[in-house]
């Protein structure tokens, strides 16, 4: 059930330059977040900033209580929420949206192609998580401007994820994007499902990747939102047919075909 | 205990206290139900409602200004078919005070749509003249007096409900407006919808809204919603809705001390989804502290 | 070193850039003037000036709202007798591009004040048709088409120099207005000025200002102000000045881009009295940036 | 020259349960405030506050690079205010306004009696460090709601300044409010210049005791401010045969007989 938590911090931690990762102590929402599912965090309680900050769960820890939240500081709500120390809390609406559909547990031949463009990597832990422990063989391919904003490979690592990387000055890994990425990876035959979060641009050019391999995907969506909740009617993404789908209620996680990017 | 009386009467409406939700910012009230009782609001102004579904206008649709925020949600809704079917059996169920918030293009429209909400369950109509996000009709009825006339009167002989005018503060003088409505037959006024406004990228030279323009609301026109609220409500007998940038209890209080009496919570329920129940508590406990009784000691009660 | 030419002309005003400050918030420049050079602005507008000093409204005078502020001033002014005698000869020893606002209570008042204030030092008149915080006059000029045409027609029978109308937003259809002005021959257009608001203590229930009513700016009325100068910059050919919640040079960008030849910086002034400098600066950098040579090139760019 | 200073914060401290002491470190103004003017504080970067906030100067080492402001919670802008730690730094604009005019030093005769109620004390501690380097024999007579609220009354008996309270509850000195206690000082036959800050009604009562006894007095006002440099012409006080004072440039401090009350 949605409910509205006050969290405090246990970490706020700066792994890049622009990139954060929130630990909080929410042991009842821990408990219930599914991976691709998202909170709306209210970072100060006065009127600048006055919207809710919508960011995905990272990870999630059920047994400690714990959440993670990774973000990067792009305008006043993240780099407000950038300057919070432990001690502090935030209040916190969640767990919102739908999620990544699983596979079911130990089904054979699955594998899951985990794809990220920069901060899109922030729900893909959490997703990593839960496929290993559905024992689904699991490679995240992880795109990012330069070596310095790739972020957490060694979580993926730690739970036994391939990695694969690109950076668009060819700091670390292939030079190049991510979709250029998978595209390589596929030529060797190797096939799985889709799993993707990151800009609407590189979403469009993998939807052109994965109908031409006939793969099934999942996307990760971001629209500007006011509520979270259903109700503001704002955060629409165009669906095939015409008309508009709700990015916190109906997503933020659509299968690839049920969106117009 | 001591107790306070928080009931009001709008036009008719009997509502058992004066905090109602705002129309397109708590959805059908359902979406809310985790964070409190429905039924302990004074009631759920639900989203604009049209004849024929609508899908509403293109991205960007949102954006946030400061201290507020600018929609051009463009009227999406399943249309009025729809909402009696799907939504108005949970709300009677539940003994939600549902108000209907009805938006047309056309005089006959909203007399159609009137006529269709004759309903048991449905508690008021709200007509949404005021709507700045949509081509033909919306706004434009609101800025005109005699446009307010003509549909207020019409509407009125398709309705035996109580019908509240929503008024647009986007006119040279709303009073003269609110006049038009009381003199037409409306039993109660709402107001203020959003103030036209519009957002820009400097980076990338577009506007932010698919829309170009939006509603603007959110605590940036509260000083604006309760300049009118004042001024309306000296200028009409009929009850007055405040709404406009109500946060909070103290600004609830405000706009009551101004004459409104009720309000209407609306972007708030985005940033606090608990506010609408906070701010019936912050009344009643006003009251107790101020030594009232009754919530009708306060509305109005503005010394100049 | 690559420059950009920021320079604009405003209906015969040559500006070397479009940034001045807002009639009301900067004084008459002399009080910023430890703050940076009064000759490096585009211009300074100075306090409403009428023909007899005016003591103004009682106080409290100001309230900080959302985002923003209400001021019930009244235009307080030592009359147009001492400012000729007492600030304009400081303001035209620092070379400071000087512009008056003007504020009557009648066309022959407008008029007199007019022809006063052909004086060399004065670069041109801001005629305040918009005021809302005086009884007879000011805003009431500006809310009609008839009014506005009549003023702007008599006053510029009486000016040689170049007369910037100030419009308010407290209106239905702004664009008519602008056109109203234009065809009067108006030389430029600036707009916003306040939009009418009030504030209310809800502990004694009494208004907080002591006129009651105020007008609001600062950064909650920037998207009404944005819409405005777009709506009005599409209406009329005459050259247009932006003014509501400029705080930064991405604010007065945004006014650039939907149609604004210059700016107006008010309330900001009040919270960074380095503002007005730091958005010239901010606007030049930005044409570099974007490759740009003329800030010409960014006036109306706005892509829908 | 008034100018504007980015002020580390020294210290922070809170001294009562709604009063605070704000240390910074801003030498070009602490050589040249002089007791009464002000400065306006700029809290925070955002929009919420707004306006900046003034504030009186409490204290100043001219030597030490540093001021004080005394300050009470009441809303937005001060409670933010009390949240900012030691490495933070503040905006302020200063010196502003006219100040205490300070008699001749080593004037013969001369009694400097300081009346303050509530948060009024704030200008007085470095008025009081003025009148004593000027041998000015000083006493202060202080109000406050309760024995909590009467703060920093060390600093003056350090200097030398005899210290009178009183209290609304009685829980410390005499019980009433300081026009009361100044009236039975002034019954033994005592004189001086009044020096005066507090709420507008106190000072009312005072002016009446002060014209009833021929005293000279000087008022340090308050009124609502959005500049405080003279240019928005919100911050006013009527004056006696009508029309307006600005209280940010002809004031705070006025002589009492040159404001209406
Ligand atoms: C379901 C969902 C999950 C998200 N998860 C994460 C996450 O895990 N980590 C993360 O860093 N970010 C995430 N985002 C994006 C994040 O919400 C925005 O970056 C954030 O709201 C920007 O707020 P701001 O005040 O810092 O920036 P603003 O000052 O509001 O804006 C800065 C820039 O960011 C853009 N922006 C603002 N809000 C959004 C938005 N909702 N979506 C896309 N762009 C936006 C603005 O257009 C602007 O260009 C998610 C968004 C959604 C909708
Ligand atoms: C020249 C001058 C010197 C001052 N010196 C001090 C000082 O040294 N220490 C101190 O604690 N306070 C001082 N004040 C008062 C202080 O400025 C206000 O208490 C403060 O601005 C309140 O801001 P806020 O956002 O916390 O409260 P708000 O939320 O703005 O308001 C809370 C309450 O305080 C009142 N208030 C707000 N601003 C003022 C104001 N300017 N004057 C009087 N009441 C106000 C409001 O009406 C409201 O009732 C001084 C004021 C002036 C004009
Ligand atoms: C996202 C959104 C959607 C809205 N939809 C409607 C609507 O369908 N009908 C209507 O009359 N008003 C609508 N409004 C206006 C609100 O009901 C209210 O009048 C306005 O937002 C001012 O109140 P506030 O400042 O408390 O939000 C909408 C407002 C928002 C923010
Ligand atoms: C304190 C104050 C005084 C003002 N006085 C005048 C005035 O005398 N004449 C006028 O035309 N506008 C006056 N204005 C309006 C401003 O010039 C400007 O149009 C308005 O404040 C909107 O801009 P802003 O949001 O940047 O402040 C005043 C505004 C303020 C805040
Ligand atoms: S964000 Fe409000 S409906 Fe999705
Ligand atoms: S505060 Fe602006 S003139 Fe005094």
């Amino acid at each position: 059930m949605i409910s509205s938590y006050d969290a405090a911090i246990l970490e706020n931690q700066q792994l890049a330059p622009s990139i954060w990762r929130l630990q909080l102590d929410v042991a009842a929402l821990a408990q219930q977040v599914r991976p691709g599912q998202f909170v709306q965090v209210r970072v100060t309680n006065t009127y600048d900033p006055f919207l809710r900050t919508p960011l995905s769960v990272h990870d999630c820890d059920a047994k400690a209580g714990t959440i993670a939240l990774l973000y990067q500081t792009v305008g006043t709500s993240t780099h407000a929420l950038s300057r919070l120390r432990p001690g502090a809390s935030v209040n916190i609406l969640g767990p919102l949206g739908n999620g990544f559909t699983l596979p079911p547990a130990r089904s054979n031949g699955n594998f899951a192609l985990l794809v990220a463009g920069g901060i899109g990597i922030a729900p893909l832990l959490f997703l990593a998580r839960e496929l290993v422990a559905k024992k689904v063989s699991t490679r995240l391919l992880y795109g990012a401007r330069t070596a310095a904003d790739l972020t957490g490979i060694d979580a993926f690592e730690q739970l036994g994820v391939a990695v694969a990387c690109c950076t668009d000055d060819g700091s670390q890994g292939l030079k190049g994007n991510v979709v250029d990425l998978l595209a390589g990876y596929l030529q060797s035959g190797a096939a799985g499902d889709v799993y993707a979060c990151g800009p609407t641009p590189m979403l469009r050019a993998l939807q052109q990747l994965v109908r031409s391999k006939g793969l099934a995907a999942q996307f990760s969506l971001e629209a500007y939102m006011a509520c979270g909740l259903g109700a503001c009617l704002g955060c629409v993404v165009a669906v095939p047919g015409g008309g508009y789908a709700h990015v916190c209620t109906d997503g933020p996680v659509f299968k690839e075909r049920e969106v117009e990017l | 205990m001591s107790t306070v009386d928080l009931r009001v009467n709008i036009g008719g409406l009997q509502l058992k206290n004066p905090v109602l939700t705002a129309s397109g910012t708590f959805g059908y009230g359902i979406e809310f139900q985790s964070f409190g009782d429905l039924n302990a609001l004074g009631g759920v102004v639900v989203k604009g409602t049209t004849l024929e579904p609508r899908a509403g206008n293109p991205p960007q649709r949102v954006v946030e200004t400061a201290a507020g925020m600018l929609n051009s949600i463009g009227l999406e809704n399943p249309g009025v078919d729809y909402f009696l079917e799907h939504y108005l059996p949970q709300l009677r169920s539940l003994g939600v005070t549902t108000i209907v918030n009805m938006a047309g293009n056309s005089v006959a429209e909203y007399c159609e749509l009137a006529e269709r909400l004759q309903q048991p369950g449905i508690a008021a109509l709200e007509l949404n003249i005021s709507c700045p996000n949509v081509k033909a009709g919306g706004m434009a009825f609101g800025t005109s007096e005699k446009l307010v006339e003509e549909v207020v009167s019409q509407v009125k002989e398709h309705s035996r409900l109580p019908l509240i005018v929503k008024l647009s503060p986007n006119v040279t003088d709303i009073a003269r407006i609110a006049q038009a409505a009381e003199a037409a037959g409306a039993d109660a006024l709402s107001l203020i919808n959003t103030l036209l406004g519009m957002a820009v990228d400097h980076r990338t030279r577009r506007p932010i809204l698919g829309n170009v323009v939006g509603g603007l609301s959110g605590p940036a026109i509260k000083p604006v919603a309760l300049r009118m609220v004042w001024q309306v409500a000296q200028a009409v007998q009929i009850p007055v809705i405040g709404i406009g940038g109500i946060m909070t209890a103290a600004d609830a209080l405000e706009f009551i001390i101004c004459g409104a009496s009720a309000i209407q919570v609306g972007a708030a329920n985005f940033v606090e989804p608990v506010a609408a129940w906070q701010i019936i508590d912050g009344i009643a406990a006003y009251l107790k502290e101020n030594g009232m009784t009754d919530i009708k000691q306060l509305i109005g009660s503005l010394e100049i």
